[in-house]
C-alpha cells in the first residue's frame, strides 16, 4: 500500500508513463483498454486523495527530495482534490464511451495516437491541478494544451484542422501571457513556489509590477478559460473535434482553467490584493455578458455541437459570476457549478456522440425528426437539456439556487436576475433543438436507424443519471464545494 | 390487512401514478389492457387519497421528508385540509376524465395514445406533489415538473400549430416561474431561513413592507399557472391539446395548481395580517379584478368554443386569486370552494365541447345553432355547467361566489364587489347563451335523429353534471371541509 | 535532392564529429553545461544533415518508423522508470540520493540515466518531426 | 537615463509587440506561427535577462569561496519553455501542412472563402 504522498505522485506519473506504452501499441482496442484502466485507476487515486484531505487535511509532497523553494512540490488540498476527482472521473466515464465512437470516427492507424494524446492531456490537466509550483503550472498547461490541439485536429471534418490551429494560436498566446505573469512574479519575489510567492507578496503587494503580473495572468487564464470575450476559439474547437474529445475537453479543460484562476486569485495573490483591484466589477460585467451573449448566440446555431459550445461559454459565465461575488457563498456556488457543469456538458456531449455515431452528423437540419428513432438517446438529451436550463431535481437547478442565494445575500439584484434570465435563454436554445429532433418530419426516411448500442448508452445515462442524482442528493457536491470554498477564503479547513 | 401509516400513503400518492404509467408503457401493444390499467391506477389513487383524507379531516397531519438538497431546506410532503381538498378533487376527476378519454381518444382516432396516457398519469403524480407539498421548495419543484409533464400533452398532435402553442406554453410558464417564482422562493429562504408552510405566515414581524410587497408580486406573477394578466397567453395556447387534457389539466389540475399555490402562499406564507397591511395586495387584487373583466370581454369575441372556455377559465382563476389576496376568512372560504365548484363546472363544459367535436366535428360557437335538438343530453349538461360558472343556482358555483362576494364586502372593496357582479352578467352573455342558441335556434345543416358522443363520454358528463348540481343541494360537506380549514386560519 | 559529392564527403566527415560532440554534451551533462535536451538536438542534427545530403530514404532505412517510435517511447519510459525505482527504494519520486549509498554519487547516476532518457526522446522526436515534414510531397 | 536602465524590458516589449502584431495582422498561417515564435522569444529574453546578476559569472561551479554567479534558474525554466515552444511550432506547422492539403492554401482568406461555399 502506497503512502498518500506517493499516491499524489502517481496521479501524474502513471498516465505519463502509460502514454508511451499506449503509443507503442498498434491495436486501437488494446490502447483504449489500457487508457481506460489508467484513467479509472487515477479516479480511484483522486478519490483517495479527496477522502484523505477531507478527513486529515492538506499535505505536501516533494519531487526529487528537494524542499520547496528549490524543488517542485505537489500540494493537495480540498480544492484541487475535488478538481482532480472531477477531471479523472469525467475522463473515465467518457473513455467508457470512447471505444466504438473512436473506432468509427478515427482511422485505425491513428487510434493509439489518439489515446496517447488523451493520456498526455489527462496528465497535463491533473498536473496543473496538483502542482504547487507556478512555473510547473505553465509546463503542465502546455502539455495538456498541445495534446488537446492534437485531439481536436483528429476530427473528421477538415475544419477541425483550422479550428485546432486557431486554438493553438490563441492558446499559445494565453499560455505565454501566463508565462509573462509568472516571470514578473519571479522577478519580484525570486521564487516560483506558490506558497512562497504568496508569502513574499504580502510585503511587496500593490506595486506596479505585481499588478502587471496579475493582469497578465488573469488575461492568460481567461484565454484558456474561454472567458468572454476571449472565447472565440472554443465553439469551433468543440464543434469539429471527435465526439469523445469534445465531451472530455468540455467537461474538464475549462474547469481546470477555472481552478487555475481561483488558485492564483486566492492562494498566490491573496483575496485582499485581488479584490482591491477592480476584479469583481470586471468579472461581473464580463460574466453577465457571457451568459447573455453566449446563450443568445447559442439560439442561432445550426450545429448541435456548436450550440452546446456556446452554451458552455454562457455556463463559464455562471462560474465566473460566482467568483465575482467575492464571498464564500459565491465561491462555493462557482465550485459547485464546476462539478455540475462537468456532469451536464459531459453527458450532453456524449448524447451528441450517440447521434453522431448513428447519423454521422450533429447538424440540426440533418437530424430533424431523428429523436424518434433513438428514444433513449433523445430522452437523455432532454434530461441533460433540462439540467442546462436549471429545472428542479437536476444539478443545474442546484447550481442556480446556490448562485442566486449567494447573489441575493449581498444584495446583488441584477446579478440574480441575469442568472435567471440565462435560464430563459437556455429554454429557448434547448427547446429549439428538442422540437427539431422530435417534431419535425424526418428529413431522410430511407435511413432507418436503431438506437445507439448499449456500450454508448450506458456511460451517457451514467452521466445523465448523475445529473439527476446530484440534483436531489447534494451532500457530496455542495458539501465538498463548501469546504473547498471555505479553505480558499480562509486558508483553514 | 394492516392499513399502512399515513406517511406511506402520502408517498404512495406520488408513486401510484408513476407505477401506473410504467405499466401503461409495458402494455402499449394492447389498448384495452392499457386503458384498464389507467382506470385501475386512477381508482387506486383515489382510494389512497380518500384514505389519507379520512385521517386528515379527523385531525391527523402526516409529514414525510423526501430529501434535503440544501441544508435547512427540504423536499417534504405534508398535508393540510386545503391540499387534501385539491388532491381529492384531482384524483377523483382523473377517474372521470380517464373514462371520458377512452371514448374521446378512440372516437377521435388520435395517434400516440400510449404516450398520452403515460404523461397524463405523470402529470397527475406531479399534481399530487403540488397538493401535498410540505414547503415552498417542494411546491416549486412539483410546479415545474407539472409544466414539463403537460408539455407533451399540449403538443400531442405534433402539428406546427401544436408546436407553436407548446412554445408559448413552456415559454411563459417556465420563464415566469424560473424568474419570478424562484427569485421569490430564494429570497424568502434568505429572509426567513425556512420555507415550511405555517399557519399565520412565516415572515417575521417587522419585515419591511416593500420587501413583502415585492415578494407578493413576485409570487403572484411568478405563478404563471394562475394566468393573471399579462401572463395568461399560455392558457388559450394550451387548447390545441386533446380535449381530455384541456378538460382535466387546463380546466382543473394545472390551473388549479396555480391558484392553489397562490392561495397556499397567501395563507401559509404571508398570513392574513401581513396581507391586510400591504398596499401591493390591494393593487394585485385590482389587477385580478381587471383580469376577470378583460378575459370575459375577450371570451365574448371568441368563436372557437375551446378558446372561449379558456378565456372563461382565465377569468374564473382570477376569482380565486382575488379571494386569496383579500385575506379574510370569507374570501378564503370562497376561494377554496371556488376551486372545487369551478372544477366541476368547467370540466363539464370541456367534456361537452369534446363530445360535440367527436360527434359532429364542430369547433365553433357559431356552428352550434340548433344542436340541442341533436345532442339534448350534452347541451343540457352544458347549460348546467355554464350556470355554475356564472354563479347562478341551482349549481355549486353559486355558493363559492356568495362567499367571495361576502369577502369583498368584508374587505370593503366595493370595486371588486361590482366586478364580481358584472362578471356574472358577462358570463350569462357569453356562456349561457350558447346552450340557449343550441336549443332554440334552427339547425343549420339538418341532421336526422339524435347523435350523441360515445357512451364513456356521456357517462363522464353525467357524473360531473350531477355533482355540480349535487354540491348546490348538499354543500355541507364541502363547506365543512373548507371551514375546517377556516377555523385553523 | 541533388547528389553533390562535395557535400557528401564533407558531411561524411562532419556527422561522426557531430555525434561525438552530442555524446560529449550528453554524458558530461552532470558535470558541466549540457544535458539531454541539447545533446538530443545535436544528435538529431546529425541525422537531419544525413537526410538532407543523402536523401530522406536513407534516414528511414537506418531508423524505420517502428524503431523511431520505440525510441520515442523508451526515453520517456527510462525517465519514468528511474522515478519509480527511487520511489521503490523508499525515496521521493526522482529522489536520486537513494540510488547509491553515497548521496552525491546517487545524484550522478540519477541525472545520467534521466538525461539519457531525455536525450533519446528528444533526438528521436526531432528526427521524427523532420521525417514527417520531409516525407510529404 | 533612467528610462534606459531597464533596456532589456524595452527589447522584450518591442519583440513581443512585433510578434503579436504579426500573429494578428498576417493572414498566412506560417507567418502567424513565426509571429508566435517571436512573441514567445520575447518572453524568453525577459526571463533570461532577469537572471543576470551584476558582474556575475556563468553559474558553473568553480573552486573558490565567494564567486558571484548569475541566477541559473531562469535558464532552466526557459529551456523548458523553449522545448514547449518547439513543440508548439512543430504541431502548428504540421497543422499548416494538413490545412494546405485539405484546402490547397495556407492563407486565411482563401480558407474562409472555401468554408462559405
Amino acid at each position: 500500500m502506497a503512502t498518500i504522498e506517493q499516491l499524489a505522485i502517481f496521479q501524474i506519473t502513471i498516465p505519463l508513463i502509460v502514454a508511451p506504452l499506449v503509443f507503442l501499441l498498434k491495436n486501437g482496442n488494446r490502447a483504449w483498454f489500457l487508457t481506460l484502466v489508467t484513467s479509472v485507476a487515477m479516479m480511484w487515486v483522486a478519490s483517495q486523495l479527496l477522502v484523505h484531505v477531507l478527513s486529515v487535511g492538506e499535505f505536501v509532497t516533494q519531487i526529487g527530495g528537494w524542499a520547496a523553494p528549490w524543488g517542485i512540490e505537489y500540494r493537495v488540498d480540498t480544492v484541487n482534490a475535488f478538481v482532480l476527482l472531477i477531471v479523472s472521473g469525467m475522463s473515465s466515464i467518457v473513455l467508457m464511451f470512447a471505444r466504438q465512437s473512436v473506432n468509427q470516427e478515427i482511422e485505425s492507424n491513428k487510434r493509439s495516437l489518439f489515446y496517447t494524446s488523451w493520456l498526455l492531456c489527462l496528465t497535463g490537466l491533473l498536473g496543473v491541478t496538483i502542482t504547487g509550483d507556478a512555473f510547473n503550472v505553465f509546463v503542465f498547461l502546455e502539455i495538456s494544451s498541445l495534446s488537446s490541439y492534437v485531439l481536436i485536429a483528429m476530427g473528421r471534418d477538415r475544419r477541425a484542422l483550422t479550428s485546432s490551429f486557431q486554438y493553438l494560436v490563441m492558446g499559445t498566446i494565453g499560455a505565454t501571457f501566463i508565462l509573462i505573469g509568472i516571470g514578473f512574479l519571479f522577478i519580484v519575489t525570486g521564487t516560483l513556489n506558490m506558497a512562497d510567492i504568496s508569502e513574499r507578496l504580502s510585503d511587496t503587494s500593490q506595486t506596479r509590477t505585481v499588478r502587471t503580473a496579475f493582469a497578465f495572468i488573469i488575461v492568460g487564464i481567461g484565454l484558456k478559460l474561454a472567458m468572454f470575450p476571449l472565447h472565440l476559439w472554443l465553439p469551433n474547437a468543440y464543434a469539429y473535434a471527435p465526439s469523445v474529445a469534445s465531451a472530455f475537453l468540455a467537461a474538464t479543460a475549462t474547469k481546470v482553467a477555472l481552478y487555475m484562476l481561483l488558485r492564483f486569485i486566492y492562494t498566490v495573490f491573496g483575496f485582499e490584493f485581488s479584490f482591491d483591484l477592480p476584479l469583481s466589477e470586471t468579472l461581473v460585467i464580463l460574466s453577465s455578458a457571457a451568459i447573455l451573449v453566449g446563450s443568445v448566440v447559442a439560439i442561432f446555431q445550426d450545429n448541435l455541437k456548436r450550440l452546446l459550445a456556446y452554451s458552455s461559454v454562457a455556463q463559464i459565465g455562471y462560474m465566473l459570476l460566482g467568483v465575482s461575488l467575492a464571498t464564500q457563498a459565491g465561491l462555493s456556488a462557482a465550485l459547485l457549478h464546476v462539478f455540475n457543469h462537468a456532469v451536464i456538458k459531459g453527458g450532453l456531449f456524449l448524447v451528441l456522440g450517440c447521434f453522431v455515431f448513428r447519423f454521422g452528423t450533429a447538424s440540426l437540419k440533418l437530424l430533424s425528426g431523428k429523436g424518434t428513432q433513438m428514444p433513449w438517446t433523445f430522452a437523455a438529451f432532454i434530461a441533460g437539456g433540462l439540467s442546462l436550463i436549471g429545472v428542479p431535481l437536476t444539478t443545474g437547478f442546484v447550481s442556480k439556487w446556490q448562485l442566486v442565494t449567494a447573489a441575493l445575500d449581498i444584495g446583488w439584484w441584477p446579478v440574480a436576475l441575469v442568472v435567471l434570465a440565462g435560464s430563459i435563454l437556455a429554454i429557448v436554445y434547448v427547446w429549439r433543438a428538442v422540437e427539431v429532433l422530435y417534431f419535425r418530419p424526418v428529413s431522410d426516411d430511407s435511413q432507418i436507424v436503431k438506437e445507439a448500442p448499449l456500450e454508448l448508452l450506458l456511460p451517457t445515462w451514467l452521466l445523465i443519471g448523475a445529473n439527476i442524482y446530484f440534483g436531489i442528493n447534494t451532500e457530496l457536491s455542495i458539501g465538498v464545494a463548501d469546504v473547498a470554498a471555505h479553505w480558499l477564503m480562509t486558508g483553514t479547513r | 390487512m394492516k392499513i399502512p401509516a399515513s406517511e406511506v400513503l402520502l408517498l404512495l400518492a406520488l408513486i401510484i401514478p408513476v407505477v401506473g404509467s410504467f405499466f401503461i408503457f409495458l402494455c402499449r401493444k394492447f389498448p384495452n389492457v392499457r386503458e384498464g390499467i389507467t382506470l385501475i391506477t386512477g381508482i387506486a389513487l383515489f382510494a389512497n387519497v380518500s384514505l389519507i383524507a379520512s385521517r386528515v379531516f379527523t385531525g391527523e397531519r402526516p409529514e414525510f421528508v423526501l430529501a434535503e438538497p440544501f441544508s435547512g431546506f427540504t423536499l417534504s410532503l405534508a398535508v393540510e385540509p386545503l391540499g387534501m381538498l385539491f388532491a381529492l378533487l384531482a384524483s377523483f376527476l382523473w377517474i372521470i376524465t380517464s373514462i371520458y378519454a377512452i371514448g374521446y381518444m378512440r372516437g377521435h382516432g388520435e395517434d400516440n395514445q400510449t404516450r398520452f396516457y403515460i404523461f397524463f398519469a405523470c402529470s397527475i403524480a406531479s399534481v399530487m406533489g403540488v397538493a401535498f407539498a410540505g414547503d415552498l421548495l417542494t411546491l416549486f419543484v412539483f410546479y415545474e415538473i407539472l409544466t414539463l409533464m403537460t408539455y407533451p400533452l399540449v403538443t400531442h398532435s405534433g402539428t406546427a400549430e401544436a408546436r407553436r402553442s407548446g412554445r408559448v406554453y413552456l415559454g411563459i410558464l417556465i420563464s415566469t416561474s424560473m424568474v419570478f417564482f424562484l427569485l421569490a422562493v430564494v429570497w424568502t429562504a434568505l429572509e426567513v431561513g425556512t420555507l415550511a408552510f405555517s399557519i399565520g405566515g412565516i415572515y417575521p414581524e417587522g419585515t419591511e413592507p416593500w420587501v413583502l410587497g415585492l415578494l407578493l408580486a413576485l409570487f403572484v406573477f411568478g405563478i404563471g399557472k394562475a394566468a393573471i394578466m399579462p401572463f395568461h397567453r399560455w392558457l388559450p395556447a394550451a387548447m390545441v391539446a386533446p380535449t381530455p387534457v384541456s378538460a382535466l389539466l387546463h380546466a382543473v389540475a394545472v390551473v388549479k395548481a396555480g391558484v392553489f399555490s397562490i392561495l397556499k402562499i397567501c395563507i401559509y406564507i404571508f398570513g392574513a395580517s401581513s396581507l391586510h397591511n400591504l398596499a401591493v395586495a390591494e393593487w394585485l387584487s385590482l389587477l385580478a379584478g381587471f383580469t376577470i373583466i378583460a378575459a370575459s370581454i375577450v371570451a365574448m369575441g371568441k368563436d372557437n368554443l375551446k378558446a372561449r372556455l379558456a378565456y372563461s377559465t382565465i377569468s374564473q382563476l382570477s376569482y380565486v386569486t382575488l379571494g386569496a389576496l383579500l385575506g379574510n376568512s370569507a374570501a378564503w372560504t370562497g376561494a377554496s370552494m371556488h376551486m372545487v365548484a369551478h372544477a366541476f363546472g368547467k370540466i363539464t363544459l370541456f367534456f361537452c365541447a369534446g363530445a360535440i367535436l367527436v360527434a359532429h366535428h364542430k369547433k365553433n360557437v357559431s356552428e352550434l345553432d340548433g344542436l340541442g335538438r341533436v345532442m339534448p343530453f350534452t347541451m343540457g349538461a352544458f347549460f348546467i355547467g355554464s350556470l355554475s360558472i356564472a354563479g347562478l343556482p341551482p349549481t355549486a358555483g353559486m355558493w363559492s361566489k356568495w362567499y367571495l362576494v361576502l369577502g369583498t364586502v368584508d374587505a370593503g372593496e366595493l370595486i371588486l364587489l361590482n366586478v364580481l357582479l358584472l362578471s356574472t352578467l358577462l358570463n350569462v352573455y357569453y356562456l349561457v347563451s350558447i346552450p340557449i342558441r343550441g336549443f332554440f335556434k334552427p339547425l343549420r345543416t339538418p341532421v336526422s335523429g339524435i347523435k350523441e358522443a360515445p357512451l364513456p363520454c356521456l357517462i363522464a358528463i353525467g357524473v360531473t353534471t350531477t355533482i355540480t348540481v349535487g354540491l348546490f343541494i348538499y354543500p355541507e360537506h364541502l363547506f365543512q371541509a373548507v371551514s375546517g380549514l377556516v377555523t385553523t386560519w | 535532392m541533388t547528389r553533390n559529392p562535395v557535400l557528401q564527403v564533407i558531411s561524411k566527415i562532419m556527422i561522426p564529429v557531430i555525434l561525438l560532440f552530442a555524446s560529449y554534451v550528453q554524458f558530461h551533462g552532470d558535470f558541466g553545461p549540457g544535458g539531454g535536451f541539447q545533446a538530443g538536438v545535436l544528435f538529431a542534427a546529425a541525422f537531419i544533415l544525413f537526410g538532407v545530403v543523402f536523401g530522406i530514404e536513407s534516414v528511414v532505412k537506418v531508423l524505420p518508423q517502428g524503431v523511431l517510435r520505440f525510441f520515442i517511447a523508451s526515453g520517456v519510459l527510462i525517465y519514468g522508470a528511474t522515478g519509480f525505482v527511487t520511489l521503490y527504494k523508499g525515496g521521493d519520486f526522482l529522489d536520486y540520493n537513494v540510488l547509491s549509498s553515497h548521496g552525491p554519487s546517487g545524484q550522478h547516476i540519477g541525472i545520467l540515466v534521466v538525461e539519457l532518457g531525455v536525450g533519446i526522446t528528444v533526438a528521436s522526436v526531432v528526427i521524427a518531426i523532420f521525417i514527417a515534414f520531409a516525407e510529404r510531397d | 537615463m533612467d528610462i534606459l536602465s531597464h533596456y532589456n524590458y524595452w527589447v522584450a516589449i518591442f519583440l513581443m509587440m512585433t510578434g503579436f502584431y504579426v500573429v494578428i495582422a498576417s493572414g498566412n498561417l506560417v507567418k502567424k506561427l513565426i509571429g508566435l515564435n517571436v512573441f514567445q522569444a520575447s518572453v524568453f529574453i525577459l526571463y533570461i535577462s532577469a537572471g543576470v546578476v551584476d558582474k556575475g559569472v556563468p553559474p558553473i561551479l568553480k573552486e573558490g569561496a565567494s564567486i558571484l554567479y548569475s541566477n541559473p534558474l531562469p535558464h532552466v525554466l526557459i529551456l523548458t519553455a523553449i522545448v514547449v515552444g518547439v513543440g508548439t511550432t512543430a504541431l502548428g506547422l504540421a497543422l499548416a501542412i494538413r490545412i494546405k492539403e485539405a484546402y490547397g492554401s495556407v492563407e486565411e482568406d482563401d480558407i474562409h472563402a472555401q468554408e462559405e461555399d
